[in-house]
This record gives structure tokens, C-alpha cells and sequence, in this order.
């Protein structure tokens, strides 16, 4: 598991619109003219984790629902079941076959195959995937949300007057390195001398080892947490919210939640660009061979909240939203400098 | 921070970290005493984990869920022992189907249904609880903890000092001549298995209800297996295994804590030394273990 | 006897009957035993005494029969049932577990508290009662085989047992320790008036230490008497059914007196030994040394083997023969010494060589390295000469039938079919299975080591026959055994093992009662 | 009333009544597992006809089904081959990685092209999947370690190295394009290193990898039945003292039908990472449960070689059919479940009717026995 998916860092592209460029599936969004509209779903990890995977499934869900159309969800697909699981959406006649991370990469040569010809793919995270004629591609810059997390989190440490956070992670791999060096830069352009601490806890569905994780951190004076965590991401949280530690989401908008609470929602939801595709889906416009970029500060989303923001701690964070919009702060080249 | 708040992290981590464990390394012992290596503790873990939470969620009570989780247990003991020690299936293959259907079915039935947190209230002891260093640790625990108090010695009574603990290692030790002396091999083997489905049953509701308070797929994580390398490294000793639980959590809390103490080990090897150090302490005291002879020897009347 | 007849019964089985599958292991078995006497159970392998026991024990389930206990009709379903009505039995193998102590393998199938104290006093106590010492705290892997027999007299003794059963006691004990044995039986059964069954195949045991005798045969009573009115012969007949001729059979089955061995050797034996004296040995151990841990299991062992010539290899069980057996087997690289077959020296650190050399072994324990039970006849036959069956890797089932049958026929070995598993044969056609395979390699030397074993006469007969006609035929003999009577009855020459150590070659004209016996006594004669 | 039932099975002939509970038995798990689907708000029909669709439903299913079962059968043979020689290798699912990590270590690394590639590569996955299990060979020498135990625990430890190896970028990481951030496993294999197949989705593919296979399951079979070599690993597992006393190298014997068991998940491994199923590339999920299940194959057919290929099918049925079966609404995880209860229900029947048929004899000898007292009294 892990959501490593969507935060796999990305190409810098060099445009961000879809329009004009690559092919349009003939008849979308009935694309194999069956007279029905199916959308198959395949997610990496648990679709019950109340979480990143969870907000894709159910955003397709939603917008289904309401289009009348069918939707083939399936959860915790091994990598190496993931193409034999893309050929079985595509004998099941769906219409579009949407991959829930980069993880399941290896099912996109069955877009090249016979058998899913009339299908519209859309894949999501550009990290190190090669854009193909057949599947559209949706990215963000993984670092961008993490470093505005960051940011925003840091706006509410330094209102606090603390300077310690710490960031929870399952296994240690280049992703949740990446991220863990950009929140680190993002909290060091409020705090320049704050203190991150990262754990891996080896596993993003432990728990217990997560939870031990994160009482380590607290003991160690940590005061503000990025649980960027699958199933046990809950169990830290409220582990954190007992001892006062401010937590931030992974991934989806959880500032209505009480139980766990969360200070800051980070928003690179799969569920809101896959709506997004969704949406010129069901108009006939979602064009294959094409890569669609979220870029913070442009689009409405990846994009950062602060759940109770006070005085001017919202604006500084548009203004800084703005900024990396703009180009003006890079967080790639933030996270190289603090992850060295 | 201070080095002593430091070591009271560690210690208290790798305490709550060993419970479980400890747990169901008693029961895994005791069915090792009589012959059985059982590899579905796995299993009684997770299932416990889960019933748990399902019967925490269901009834509003941890406690409930805590004993529903044992039941459970209890009940993929039961299976096991009747199909390997009635119907004298092989125990590995009963063992291996065992983890793969409570895995399957726990992660079908949480992906069906939805369960609400429940954890089981905190006690602290007064007075105790103050000893730095090790009173936070062992002194502000969930209240199940406090059961090892009585389970370990209870556990080391039952199998040295009782007539039931007398039969049960000679059946390990000797299956025939157990026979012989008028001793119900396979009844005694399953009586063993069953004393183990109820502590992995009681170790994986701890780890739900307990400790961290709801269930997630595949939420022990292999424990079942740390648990069987503990009793090897234990030499089949009950001290000695429960040691081993013990290094086995202190040493998983040290790798979460010490990068928030700033040190970074490597996690793949950290992660593998539980097993590496079963198989060296194996290799390094062979003289000494006392592994039961017919462990992992079925037993069949009349077959010698 | 009339003593026994005046005596209660203590037990009376009627039409006890058990059926594996289509053996009928007991037919209908009546037996009474009173209080107050030894009674000797006898009969061929097979007869169905153990099976019988185990019914008594409650070990195995009847297909019919009554049991009735002091003259109530009683229902006995386990073990524990019958310890608690007074039935106790010392079993031949595996009874007691080896890593723990004498007092916990004494308390063992009890109920009720542990009391270790208790249990000591209580074995001392017995102990002391009997005169069997034991140390209570010994853990029973750190005793010799006559202190566990001990340990499993007390275990019996200790929970009074009204009957006590004792299948084949003698096998693993010295002769002072058989003595031993019985005068402990003897005073069970006239000072506490209890009842003693005793199994055993060895005649002279049972006309020795037994009041009454019961004969089983193929299931059913063949016979039953007070001892003191029959003979070792007639026992000896009724056991398999027609006369035992054979003087040297006898002599094994213990019925001729020691003292008259001496001359046992027939003419035959003698003169075929007599060809051959001055060619060179067919076997030559010289100076064979095995080491395990320190302690010398053989020390400096020197013997030869002429062909065609029978060498007894005498002495009390665990004094190195089972180590030299393995030696011979290639399974233990002596430390120093030479083997020599056929006047070449071997390098044992090959495998197999001893066996191309020409070496075939019958061994010890049938079943433990004798056969494959769950092989077939056939398989069983020739998976030494394996080769010969064999062409281009692959097996030829035709060729592996074709030997099988021709041995089958020629060692008269009973089976149903050919592939039926070695389990399902009688343990005297198990042992002509493993003999013939040995023979079929035409060794030139042939280690035959306890080849009676648990034998019944008939068997035992055969086996004597097929052994004398193997050396006649030139192969070289060397049988271990621990029967001074068969070593009597079937050597040439017979040399003494005590410590590891040949203490003595003897002719067999030269062998006598008291010279063997201080020779096995380790003192030079 | 059942007992009279249950009598009247047990005296069956053996075969038959194993025969009839092995139906009885899988009736039961159908129905379990239809209940657990009902009971949880999903169609029973509608996931079973979802398992055929996706197993034996067309020629593509077929595929997949044909994909899977291949290195189950791999796994399975030497699985096969060891427990004859009496040695219960429970690490496949380790050796398989290891297996898979040598594979994609030698053609990633390696600038090797064509056959010779693929012939590295393969033969690369069995020593490494062989001298893997072989390590349990060496504990058992050195320091008695028990190989259920070795074989067993070596598997976490070859998980941990497997990760390791495709989370160390100078190892088997793969390649980083331009500023993505690289995932924890290797890149694909090189083209010519990969098992041809012959078909194209969504016809029927044969991929190489069966024929593999199921050579491999003929050539186990004749090699146990037929050769000396076979007859000596039968009898060093019957009776190894018997067959250290006929000259035997038992400990050797043994220990090479350990690493020999190991080579073949080893192959598997690299059979998976070769053809589609294991898509090209080593992961941390490479080995994905085909360890275990090869065991499971390799045990419910009893140590059969042959036996072995109809039960990998199924299981590749059942992983293929799980595939499918999402889209009725019914998470996939009923197959695991399904998968579990039907190596019960295979491997319980023999059991099963030994028990019951030493049940009846007991039973019968209580019928004969009872009238005896009635008699008695009647007679009083
Ligand atoms: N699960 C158990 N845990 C602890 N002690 C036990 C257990 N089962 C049995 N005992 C103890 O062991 C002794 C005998 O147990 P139990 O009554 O089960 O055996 P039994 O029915 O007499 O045995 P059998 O009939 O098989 O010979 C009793 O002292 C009992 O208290
Ligand atoms: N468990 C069993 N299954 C099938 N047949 C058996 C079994 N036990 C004994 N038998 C058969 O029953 C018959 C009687 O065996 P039993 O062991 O009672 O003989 P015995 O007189 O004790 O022989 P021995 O002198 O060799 O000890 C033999 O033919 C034997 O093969
Ligand atoms: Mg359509
Ligand atoms: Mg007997």
C-alpha cells in the first residue's frame, strides 16, 4: 500500500492544458458504444482506509452516481496483478479504465492491447511514467503540496511559539524521503530554524508500530505531525490530537472531521482530479496522450487549508500558494537543499 | 531531552510494542512443549485483532471485544487442533490454509462493514508509576498488560509444575511412550493449541483493543511469525522466549525512536533481525536448546 | 502347580478376539491368571500376545470377549483405566521419555497433584522395598538400560498393582540382571500376593521363572498348563505346532544346558571351517579404534573371518557391537585401524566401498535399518543390488520382478504380492527379506548381527539353515549375538567383546560356560 | 439416525468414500463461501459466473488462468520432489524471490541480449532460489536447526532483502527519469530477455513459462517413478537409516532435494519476472503469494507431480477469477478465502474417512459387545 502514487515528484511539463493536443475516444463517454457508461477503478492500496485511496473510489462513486453510470472498484491490487486486473475491466466492458496510483503502471501496456481498444485510461502521477498515445495522464508536483503543507503548518507552530515537527512515514523509499525533505522546506521558509524529525515505520498499515512512532516523537518534543501514512494514518492522528500535537491530511480534506481532528488538510486528492477528468469525461472531451499537470497556486487544486485559520495566517498562506504558482518559490529545488 | 526521557520512551514503546507478543508467545510454547509447531498463531492474531474491534464496535464495550477477540482464538485453535490432531492432517498445511482464510476473510469482512474505535481504559499505579526510567514504562499501561503478570508465571506453573504440563511435555517429548502410559497424545496436543488460540486470541485483541484502538487489513503484520522466531530464540526456555519477545519490541522501538533521536539504521536489516537471531542463537547455542523431540512429529496410534 | 490352582483368579479374559483388517491378531482368546503366580505367556510372532495385552490395557478396542476382573465383568477404555484397577505393565520399547526425570516418568499417567517429594520418598521407598536403587533426580537419557528397566519396575510396583504384565522384560538386561529380575517377581507374587503375566520367547525363562504357561498360536490357545508338568520341548512344540528336531535350535531356544554347548557345534560346521583354515581371512579388522567424545566405544579391536567359516562375535548387549556393526556399514569412519575384506584394505571414507568390496549386513533393528516398510517386497529386495536392475538411470520394473520372485522363492518369503508394502509381512518374512537381499549381492562376507531377534522357532530354524549354508558356500560369518546358545549351536570360533575390546578368541571346542563368562566379564581366560 | 449414516459411509471402499466426502467437502465451501457473499449483501450467482468469466470464460481468461498456473506449478514440482526425500521446504515464497531478484539482477545488469540472456537469467534464479534453500541445508548441519523452521523464517529475511535491493538506487532501483522520483522496484527487463508467448492477448497466449512447467512436472514424475535416483529419494524419505545402511548419502540426498526444491521456486521467480504475470520487473510483491500457493498445490496433490498440474489450474482459476469478480460488487478477497477452505476440502477427505473408518470398527465392536449383558440378563 502507501500513496506514493500521486507524490511520485514529476516531470516539470511544459504545458498544462489538454486542449488540441492528443486523440479523443470516438463516442465518449460511451466510448465502446454498448450503450452503457462503466467506469472500472483499480486502487493499489485499501479502499476502506479513509483516506487517499478512498476519496478516489468514492469521487467516481459520486459522479457516477449521479451520471447514472456503473463503476468496477477493486482495492489493494498487487503490482504484479495489476495488468491481469486491467484486462479484466477492459473484457468487462468498461469504459474507461482509471488506475488509483502509479503504483499499478504495468497495467497501462493493456491500453495498447486489442482487447481494451475501446477504452479511455486515465492514470494518474507522472512519475517516472512515460506518457503513451492511449491513457491520460494526470500529475501534480508531489513536493508542492508537501512544501505548502509545510508552510502552512509552520504559520500554526510559529503562532505557538514551537519549532519542532516531525513526519511519519511507512517504508523508506524515494517518495516519502522527497516529501519528507520538502515539508521540512516548507516549514523552514516560516521557521528557519525549526526541527523535523522523519520516522519510517516500515509499513503503512501497522498501526502499532505507527502509533509508537509517533508517542517517540512526542516525547521528543514534536509538536506538530504529517501523518503521510495508509490504514494507520487514523491511529496516529489520534494519538497526536491526545497529546496536543497539531496533525496535518494526507492527501483529502478532512477539516470537518472530529475524531480524528486536523489542523491543516493537504490536498492533492486523487478523488479531486480524477473528478476533474471525470467531468470532461462525461462531455466528450477527455483526450488520450495527453498529460494533465495540477499545478498549485494555477489550479484549484493541489492546494492547502488551514482548518482554523486566525489573523492573517490565511492570506500569508495564499500569498505563498501564489508564489509557487507563479514560479516564483520552487519547491523541487527547496526539497533538494533541505533533503541534502 | 533528557537521556532519561529518552530511555523511558524507548523502554515504554518497546514495552506495550512486547505485549502482544508476549502473549501469544506463551501460548506458542505451550504448543511447542507438546509437539506442535504451530504457524497459524498468525492467524489467532489477526482474528482476535479483528473480533475485537467487530465486538467492541458491536456491543460498545472493549472489555467485550477484548474477551470476543480470545473466543476467536479459541475457535481457529479448535479447527486447527481437530484437523491436525484428531483427523491427523499436517499440521503445516492446516497451519498455512488457517493464516490464509482468517487473512482473507478479515480484510473481505472490513471491506464489507464498518467498525467504530474502541480501546480499553489506561491504569496507572500510583507512586510506581514515578520511578524514572522504567515506571512510565511498566506502570502506565493498558489494563491488559497487567494480565502478563499472572499469564507468564501462570504459563511456567502450568507446564513445570502441573500434572497437565507433566503430560504435555512428554508428549512432546516422546509421543509413544506418552501413549503407552495411558496419556491422550492428541488430546493433550489439542488441549496445548487451544491454550494458545487463547493467548494469540487475547495478543491480537490487545494489539486491536487495546493498543492502538481499531483494525486495519493485515494488522499484525507477520507478529504471528516474530512470535514463532521468540520461542526459538528462546531455546523453548519460557524466560528465555520471553526475553526474546521482549528484545524483539525493544528493538522495533528503538528503530522508531531513533530517528527522532537523529540516528537512521538501516530498516530492512532492522526489520530481519528478529528472524536473523532466532536462526543464530540457534546456530550459536546448539548444544543447549532443548527443542522437544517430536516437535512437529505428528502422532499416529500405532504407527511405530 | 497345585499352589496356583488354589489361588483366586485374578483375571479372566473370555473370547477375546481382534481383527486388523483380515488378520485375526486374537481368536477367541480365553485366559485366567490368579493371584499369587507367575504366568508365562508364549507363542510364535504374531500369536497375538501383545495384541492380547494391549486389549487388557485398554490400548486397543476388541471386536469381542469379556474381561472380567476378581470375577466382575469390567470395561477397560484407556490406560488409565486399567492403572486404576490395578493392572499395570512394563512395555518392551518407548515407555519412558527420555529428558525427564525418574520421578516424573514414575508419577507419569497418574492424576491429581504433582507432589515431587512425595513422588521421590516413594521411589526410594519402592526401591529400597525391592531392591532396585534408583537415584529419583536422574534424568532418564543419563541411564544404563538395566537402571530403566528399574525405573519401569517401580513405576508399576509403586502403584500396587494387582496385576503386573511384563512383555519380553529380559531382552536388554545381562544375565545377573534377568536373575535379578525374577527373584524381584518371585517376591511380588508369594509375599503380596500379586499376579504376574510375563511374556517372553526364551524357554528357559519361562520353565524357569514361571508357575503356569499359556500357549498362543496363530491367535488362538494352543495350549495351557502348570509348568512344572511340561518340558522345554513340549513348549517348544506346541508353540509352533510340530517337533522341534534341530539340537542347535534347541540349544538357542535355551532348552539345552549351558554346560553341554560347549560340543554344541555339529560336525558339519566343524569340518567346513576346517577346509578352509589356511586361506587367507575373507575379513581382517585390525586394531579399530572409535572414539565418541573421548570415551573409546572400540578399543584396539582385532578379529578374522576365514570364508566359509561361522565367528561368533559374543557378548552382553551395548559393549561396542552396535558401533562396530555401524563401521561395517560405512556409517562410522573408525579413527584408527584397518578394515581388510579379501586381503584388501578398504578405504572406508568411500561410500559403498565395503559393500563393493563384498561385505552384506544383516542389521540389528529389522525395522529401524532392515527394511522400508512402506516399500514393496519387491523394492525391498533389491535396493542394495539396485544397479542390476538399472539402465541408462531408469529402473526396469520387468528385471526388479524378475529377482524379486526368484529370491521370494528361493528364501521362501510368504507375501501376498510382490508389490505389497514389507508392513503387511510376518516379522520372520520381513527378516528373510532383508537376509536374502544380503546374500542376493553374493558377498564374500556376511554380518549377521542378532539375526534371531524376536524370531519365533520356526524362523529362527530357517535362519540357522540359510546362515550355515551361506558359510558352506564360502561366504565368511561373522554373527553377533548376545545367545550364548546360538553362538554355541551355530560358531566355529567365537570371540569375546567386553568394553569395546576382543577379550579372548576362543575354538569352540575350547568354549565353555565359565571361561565365556569371564571373558565377557572382561577378564582374560 | 447419522450415526447409522456415517456408519454406512465408512464402509465404503476407501477411494469411494474419499471420492464422496471431497464432494461433500467442496459442496461446503461453496455454500460457506455463498453465504459469506449473501450474508455481506453480494450475489452468489453473479460471483461465480464472475470466477468463470474471468478463469475459463474465453480464450483471454484462459490466458491468465494459463499465466498464473505456470510458476504455481514450478513451485509446486519441487515442492513435490523434496517432501519425497522427506524434507518439508515450507520457504518457497522467499526462494521465489530470490529466485526473481537474480533474474532481474543478470539481465538488468548484465548487457547480455537474446536467448543467452534469458538462459543466464533462468539458470541465475536457480542457483540463487537453490543455494537460498540451501542455507537451511547448512544450519541443519551446523547447529540442528529444524528445516521447517530455517526454511520458514529465511523468507522474512529474503523479503527484507528483496526490499532492500529495489530500494537501493546503485542495486536494482530503477532508473530515474529527468526529476521523477523512483519507485521501489527494478526496471523491466530487457525485450530479449523475456519468455516468448505464443498468441496474443486477447487470443490465447501460451506463454513459454508452461511449457516450462509442465516439462518440468513430466520430467519430476518420471524421474521420482521411474530412475534409480528417484527410487533413492523414495527410500531416503520412507526409512534415511535404511538408506544410509544400502550406502546412501542420506544427509547429501536430502539436502539436494532441498536446494533442488529451492531452484525450482527459484525458476519461478524468474519465470515471473520474465513473462507478463510478474510484469517484467522485480517488486517487493513479486513473489505475490506464489510461494505459498505452490506449497498448497504441491500439498493438496499429495506429492504428486502430475497431480500437482490439474490443482495449479485451479488455483490459477481462482486467481484469475478473482480478477473479475470486483465488478459484482464483491471484494476480491472472497477468492483468498474461497482458495483456503478448498485446501481444506481437499486435503481433509483422506483424513477424514481413515477416521471414520476406525470410528466404525470401534463402533462395531460396541454393537457386538452390547447385546451380551441384555442376553446374560436375560438368562438370569
Ligand atoms: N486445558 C487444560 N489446562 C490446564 N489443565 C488441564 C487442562 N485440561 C486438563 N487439565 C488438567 O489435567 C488433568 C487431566 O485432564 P482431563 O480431565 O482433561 O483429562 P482426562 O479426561 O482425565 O484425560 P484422558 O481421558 O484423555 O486420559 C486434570 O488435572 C486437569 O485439571
Ligand atoms: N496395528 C496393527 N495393524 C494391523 N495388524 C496388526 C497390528 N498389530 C498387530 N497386528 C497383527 O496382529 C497379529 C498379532 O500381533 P501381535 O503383535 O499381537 O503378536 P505378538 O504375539 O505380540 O508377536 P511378537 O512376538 O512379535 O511380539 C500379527 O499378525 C500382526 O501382524
Ligand atoms: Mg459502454
Ligand atoms: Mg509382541
Amino acid at each position: 500500500g502507501g500513496n506514493n502514487g500521486t507524490n511520485t515528484g514529476g516531470a516539470i511539463p511544459t504545458a498544462n492544458t489538454t486542449e488540441g493536443a492528443g486523440t479523443l475516444p470516438k463516442g465518449e463517454p460511451d466510448v465502446n458504444g454498448d450503450g452503457k457508461v462503466v467506469i472500472g477503478v483499480l486502487s493499489p492500496g485499501d479502499i476502506n482506509d479513509h483516506g487517499y485511496y478512498e476519496s478516489f473510489v468514492d469521487e467516481a462513486d459520486t459522479f457516477a452516481k449521479s451520471k447514472g453510470w456503473t463503476v468496477i472498484k477493486r482495492g489493494s491490487v498487487a503490482p504484479t496483478d495489476a495488468l491481469a486486473a486491467a484486462r479484466a475491466l477492459c473484457q468487462q466492458k468498461v469504459d474507461m479504465v482509471a488506475l488509483g496510483a502509479s503504483e499499478l503502471k504495468d497495467a497501462i501496456p493493456a491500453s495498447e492491447e486489442p482487447v481494451c481498444a475501446n477504452t479511455a485510461w486515465y492514470v494518474p502521477a507522472s512519475g517516472n511514467l512515460p506518457l503513451t498515445p492511449k491513457i491520460m495522464l494526470s500529475s501534480d508536483i508531489a513536493s508542492q503540496s508537501v512544501f505548502a503543507g509545510g508552510y502552512a503548518i509552520a504559520l500554526l507552530m510559529k503562532e505557538k511559539g514551537v519549532t519542532k515537527a516531525g513526519f511519519i512515514a511507512g517504508p523508506s523509499a524515494d517518495y516519502s524521503q522527497r516529501a519528507a525533505a520538502a515539508f521540512k522546506a516548507g516549514i523552514r521558509q516560516v521557521i528557519p530554524n525549526a526541527d523535523v524529525v522523519t520516522t519510517f515505520t516500515g509499513d503503512n498499515n501497522d498501526s502499532a508500530k505507527g502509533k509508537e512512532a509517533m508517542q517517540a516523537q512526542i516525547s521528543q518534543g514534536v509538536k506538530a505531525v504529517y501523518p503521510y501514512l495508509g490504514g494507520s494514518t487514523d491511529a496516529v492522528a489520534t494519538l497526536a490530537n491526545s497529546s496536543g500535537v497539531m496533525t496535518l491530511t494526507p492527501g483529502t480534506d478532512r477539516c470537518d472531521s472530529t475524531s480524528p481532528k486536523f489542523d491543516v488538510s493537504v490536498l492533492f486528492s486523487p478523488g479531486d482530479y480524477f473528478a476533474a477528468a471525470l467531468q470532461d469525461f462525461a462531455a466528450g472531451k477527455l483526450r488520450m496522450g495527453v498529460a494533465r499537470v495540477w499545478k498549485m497556486g494555477v489550479d484549484p487544486y493541489p492546494t492547502v487549508k488551514i482548518c482554523n485559520p486566525t489573523g492573517d495566517q490565511a492570506d500569508k498562506l495564499k500569498a505563498f500558494i501564489g508564489e509557487i504558482g507563479s514560479g516564483k518559490i520552487d519547491s523541487e529545488k527547496e526539497a533538494d537543499k533541505a533533503g541534502s | 531531552m533528557s537521556a532519561v526521557t529518552d530511555v523511558e520512551t524507548i523502554l515504554s514503546s518497546g514495552v506495550r510494542l512486547t505485549v502482544p507478543l508476549a502473549f501469544a508467545a506463551c501460548g506458542e510454547y505451550l504448543a511447542e512443549r507438546a509437539g506442535t509447531l504451530n504457524i497459524s498463531v498468525e492467524a489467532m492474531m489477526l482474528g482476535g485483532a479483528f473480533t475485537s474491534i467487530a465486538a467492541a464496535s458491536a456491543t460498545g464495550s472493549a472489555t467485550i471485544g477484548l474477551l470476543a477477540g480470545i473466543a476467536v482464538g479459541f475457535v481457529i485453535a479448535v479447527v486447527h487442533a481437530n484437523l491436525s490432531h484428531r483427523a491427523e492432517i499436517n499440521t503445516f498445511v492446516v497451519g498455512l490454509a488457517l493464516n490464509a482464510l482468517v487473512l482473507g476473510l478479515t480484510s473481505y469482512l472490513i471491506a464489507t462493514s464498518s467498525f467504530v474505535s474502541h480501546q480499553v481504559s489506561q491504569i496507572n499505579i500510583p507512586g510506581l508509576r514515578d520511578i524514572p526510567m522504567i515506571g512510565p514504562a511498566l506502570f502506565v499501561e493498558r489494563w491488559p498488560v497487567y494480565l502478563l503478570i499472572g499469564i507468564i508465571p501462570l504459563t511456567w506453573w502450568l507446564i513445570e509444575r502441573s500434572r497437565w504440563g507433566l503430560e504435555l511435555r512428554a508428549v512432546g517429548e516422546n509421543p509413544q511412550a506418552a501413549d503407552v502410559t495411558g496419556i491422550h497424545v492428541n488430546k493433550r496436543r489439542r488441549q496445548a493449541l487451544m491454550w494458545c488460540g487463547l493467548l494469540s486470541g487475547l495478543g491480537g485483541a490487545y494489539l486491536a483493543v487495546g493498543e492502538v484502538g481499531s483494525f486495519n487489513q493485515n494488522m499484525t503484520a507477520g507478529r504471528g511469525y516474530i512470535v514463532i522466531a521468540a520461542v526459538i530464540f528462546g531455546a523453548w526456555r519460557l524466560g528465555r522466549s520471553m526475553l526474546g519477545c521482549a528484545l524483539f519490541g525493544l528493538a522495533d522501538a528503538m528503530r522508531l525512536a531513533l530517528p527522532a533521536l537523529g540516528v537512521t539504521l538501516n530498516d530492512e536489516f532492522l526489520i530481519a533481525v528478529p528472524y536473523l537471531l532466532a536462526l543464530l542463537a540457534m546456530l550459536l547455542f546448539a548444544t543447549q536448546h532443548r527443542q522437544p523431540r517430536a516437535l512437529a512429529q505428528p502422532f499416529e496410534r500405532g504407527s511405530t | 502347580m497345585a499352589l496356583a490352582t488354589e489361588q483366586p483368579t485374578a483375571l479372566q479374559l473370555r473370547g477375546i478376539t481382534k481383527v486388523y483388517g483380515s488378520v485375526v491378531a486374537c481368536d477367541a482368546v480365553d485366559l485366567a491368571v490368579n493371584s499369587g503366580e507367575i504366568h508365562g505367556l508364549l507363542g510364535e510372532n504374531g500369536a497375538g500376545k501383545s495384541t492380547l495385552m494391549k486389549v487388557l490395557l485398554g490400548l486397543v478396542n476388541r471386536d469381542a470377549g469379556t474381561i472380567e476382573y476378581r470375577g466382575r465383568q469390567v470395561e477397560i477404555n484407556d490406560p488409565q483405566a486399567a492403572a486404576a484397577m490395578g493392572l499395570g505393565m512394563v512395555h518392551q520399547h518407548f515407555s519412558l521419555i527420555e529428558p525427564l526425570r525418574v520421578w516424573e516418568n514414575v508419577v507419569l499417567g497418574d492424576v491429581g497433584k504433582v507432589d515431587r517429594s512425595r513422588a521421590c520418598a516413594q521411589v526410594e521407598e519402592v526401591g529400597r522395598r525391592y531392591g532396585l536403587p534408583i537415584d529419583p533426580l536422574q534424568r532418564i537419557d543419563q541411564l544404563s538400560a538395566g537402571e530403566r528397566q528399574r525405573v519401569e519396575l517401580i513405576k508399576c510396583l509403586r502403584r500396587d498393582p494387582s496385576v503386573l504384565i511384563l512383555d519380553e522384560p529380559t531382552s536388554v538386561l545381562t544375565q545377573a540382571e534377568s536373575l535379578e529380575l525374577f527373584s524381584v517377581l518371585r517376591r511380588v507374587v508369594q509375599e503380596e500376593n500379586r499376579a504376574v503375566i510375563l511374556i517372553s520367547h526364551k524357554l528357559a525363562e519361562i520353565t524357569a521363572a514361571t508357575d503356569r504357561v499359556t500357549v498362543l498360536r496363530k491367535g488362538k490357545v494352543a495350549f495351557r498348563t502348570a509348568t512344572a508338568e511340561t518340558t522345554a520341548q513340549e513348549l517348544a512344540r506346541q508353540m509352533v505346532g510340530r517337533d522341534v528336531s534341530l539340537r542347535a535350535e534347541a540349544a538357542a531356544l535355551g532348552v539345552l544346558p549351558v554346560e553341554r554347548g560347549g560340543r554344541a557345534g555339529t560336525a558339519e560346521v566343524e569340518s567346513a571351517s576346517a577346509a578352509v583354515a589356511d586361506l587367507p581371512p575373507a575379513l581382517r579388522l585390525t586394531d579399530l579404534v572409535v572414539e565418541a567424545g573421548g570415551v573409546p566405544l572400540i578399543d584396539k579391536l582385532s578379529l578374522t573371518v576365514q570364508p566359509g567359516e561361522i565367528v561368533g562375535l559374543y557378548g552382553v548387549e551395548g559393549n561396542g557391537q552396535a558401533t562396530l556393526g555401524e563401521v561395517l556399514a560405512g556409517l562410522v569412519h573408525p579413527s584408527s585401524g584397518t578394515v581388510e575384506v579379501g586381503g584388501k584394505v578398504i578405504d572406508l571414507s568411500r561410500p559403498k566401498a565395503l559393500q563393493r568390496a563384498g561385505l552384506g549386513i544383516v542389521p540389528e533393528d529389522r525395522h529401524h535399518s532392515g527394511v522400508v516398510l512402506d516399500m514393496s517386497v519387491a523394492e525391498n529386495l533389491v535396493f542394495k543390488t539396485v544397479d542390476d536392475v538399472t539402465s541408462g538411470g531408469f529402473i526396469s520394473k520387468r528385471k526388479m520382478h524378475a529377482i524379486a520372485q526368484r529370491l521370494a522363492t528361493e528364501y521362501n518369503i510368504i507375501t501376498s504380492s510382490l508389490d505389497a508394502p514389507v508392513r503387511s509381512l510376518s516379522g520372520g518374512n520381513q527378516q528373510r527379506v532383508v537376509l536374502a537381499r544380503e546374500l542376493s549381492g553374493n558377498p564374500s562376507v556376511l554380518i549377521a548381527a542378532q539375526p534371531t531377534h524376536g524370531l519365533d522357532v520356526g524362523a529362527i530354524e530357517d535362519m540357522y539353515l540359510r546362515l550355515r549354508k551361506a558359510a558352506s558356500s564360502g561366504v565368511a560369518v561373522l554373527l553377533v549375538s548376545t545367545e550364548l546358545e546360538e553362538v554355541m549351536a551355530l560358531c566355529a570360533r567365537v570371540a569375546v567383546i567386553s568394553s569395546g575390546r576382543i577379550t579372548g578368541v576362543l575354538s569352540i571346542a575350547e568354549a565353555t560356560a565359565e571361561r565365556l563368562g569371564m571373558l565377557v566379564g572382561g577378564i582374560a581366560a | 439416525m447419522s450415526a447409522t449414516r456415517s456408519r454406512g459411509l465408512a464402509q465404503m471402499r476407501t477411494g469411494w468414500l474419499i471420492a464422496v466426502l471431497s464432494v461433500i467437502a467442496v459442496a461446503v465451501v461453496a455454500v460457506l463461501s455463498g453465504v459469506l457473499i449473501a450474508a455481506t449483501g453480494g450475489s452468489p450467482s453473479d460471483s461465480l459466473d464472475a470466477v468463470v468469466k474471468g478463469s475459463i470464460g474465453s480464450q483471454s481468461s484462459w490466458s491468465t488462468t494459463l499465466l498464473n498456473a505456470a510458476p504455481l506449478l514450478i513451485v509446486a514440482v519441487g515442492s513435490c520432489i523434496c517432501a519425497r526425500a522427506g524434507t518439508f521446504n515450507i520457504g518457497q515464497e522467499g526462494q521465489v524471490l530470490i529466485g526473481a531478484m537474480a533474474a532481474a539482477a543478470v539481465t538488468i545488469k548484465m548487457d547480455l541480449v537474446g536467448p543467452a540472456a534469458l538462459g543466464v537469467a533462468l539458470l541465475a534464479a536457480a542457483v540463487a532460489g537453490g543455494a537460498w534453500a540451501s542455507l537451511s541445508s547448512l544450519m541443519l548441519k551446523i547447529g540442528g536447526v529444524n528445516i521447517v523452521v530455517s526454511t520458514l523464517l529465511m523468507t522474512f529475511v529474503a523479503q527484507q532483502l528483496i526490499t532492500y535491493a529495489v530500494n537501493t538506487s546503485w542495486f536494482l532501483q530503477e532508473k530515474k527519469i529527468s526529476y521523477a522520483t523512483p519507485a521501489p522496484e527494478s526496471d523491466q527487463i530487457p525485450s530479449g530477455a523475456r519468455l516468448r508467448s505464443f498468441g496474443n492477448y486477447p487470443n490465447l497466449q501460451l506463454n513459454v513459462g508452461l511449457f516450462i512447467a509442465l516439462a518440468l512436472a513430466v520430467l519430476a514424475a518420471v524421474v521420482m517413478y521411474r530412475t534409480r535416483w528417484g527410487f533413492r529419494l523414495k527410500m531416503v524419505g520412507l526409512n534415511p537409516f535404511v538408506a544410509r545402511h544400502a550406502g546412501i548419502r542420506v544427509a547429501g540426498l536430502a539436502a539436494l532435494a532441498l536446494a533442488i526444491s529451492g531452484a525450482f521456486s527459484g525458476l519461478a521467480g524468474a519465470v515471473l519476472v520474465a513473462s507478463p504475470v510478474g510484469n517484467f520487473r522485480l517488486q517487493p510483491g513479486t513473489s505475490h503469494m506464489f510461494g505459498w500457493d505452490g506449497l498448497l498445490v504441491a500439498l493438496v496433490a499429495r506429492d504428486r507431480p502430475l497431480v500437482a498440474v490439474p490443482f495449479a489450474l485451479l488455483f490459477g482459476v481462482l486467481r484469475s477469477g478473482g480478477n473479475f469478480i470486483a465488478a459484482t460488487g464483491v471484494p476480491s478477497f472472497i477468492v483468498d478465502v474461497v482458495k483456503a477452505l478448498l485446501v481444506l476440502a481437499f486435503v481433509a477427505p483422506p483424513a477424514l474417512a481413515k477416521m471414520m473408518q476406525r470410528r466404525a470398527s470401534a463402533s462395531r465392536a460396541a454393537v457386538v459387545e452390547q447385546p451380551a449383558p441384555t442376553l446374560e440378563g436375560a438368562a438370569a
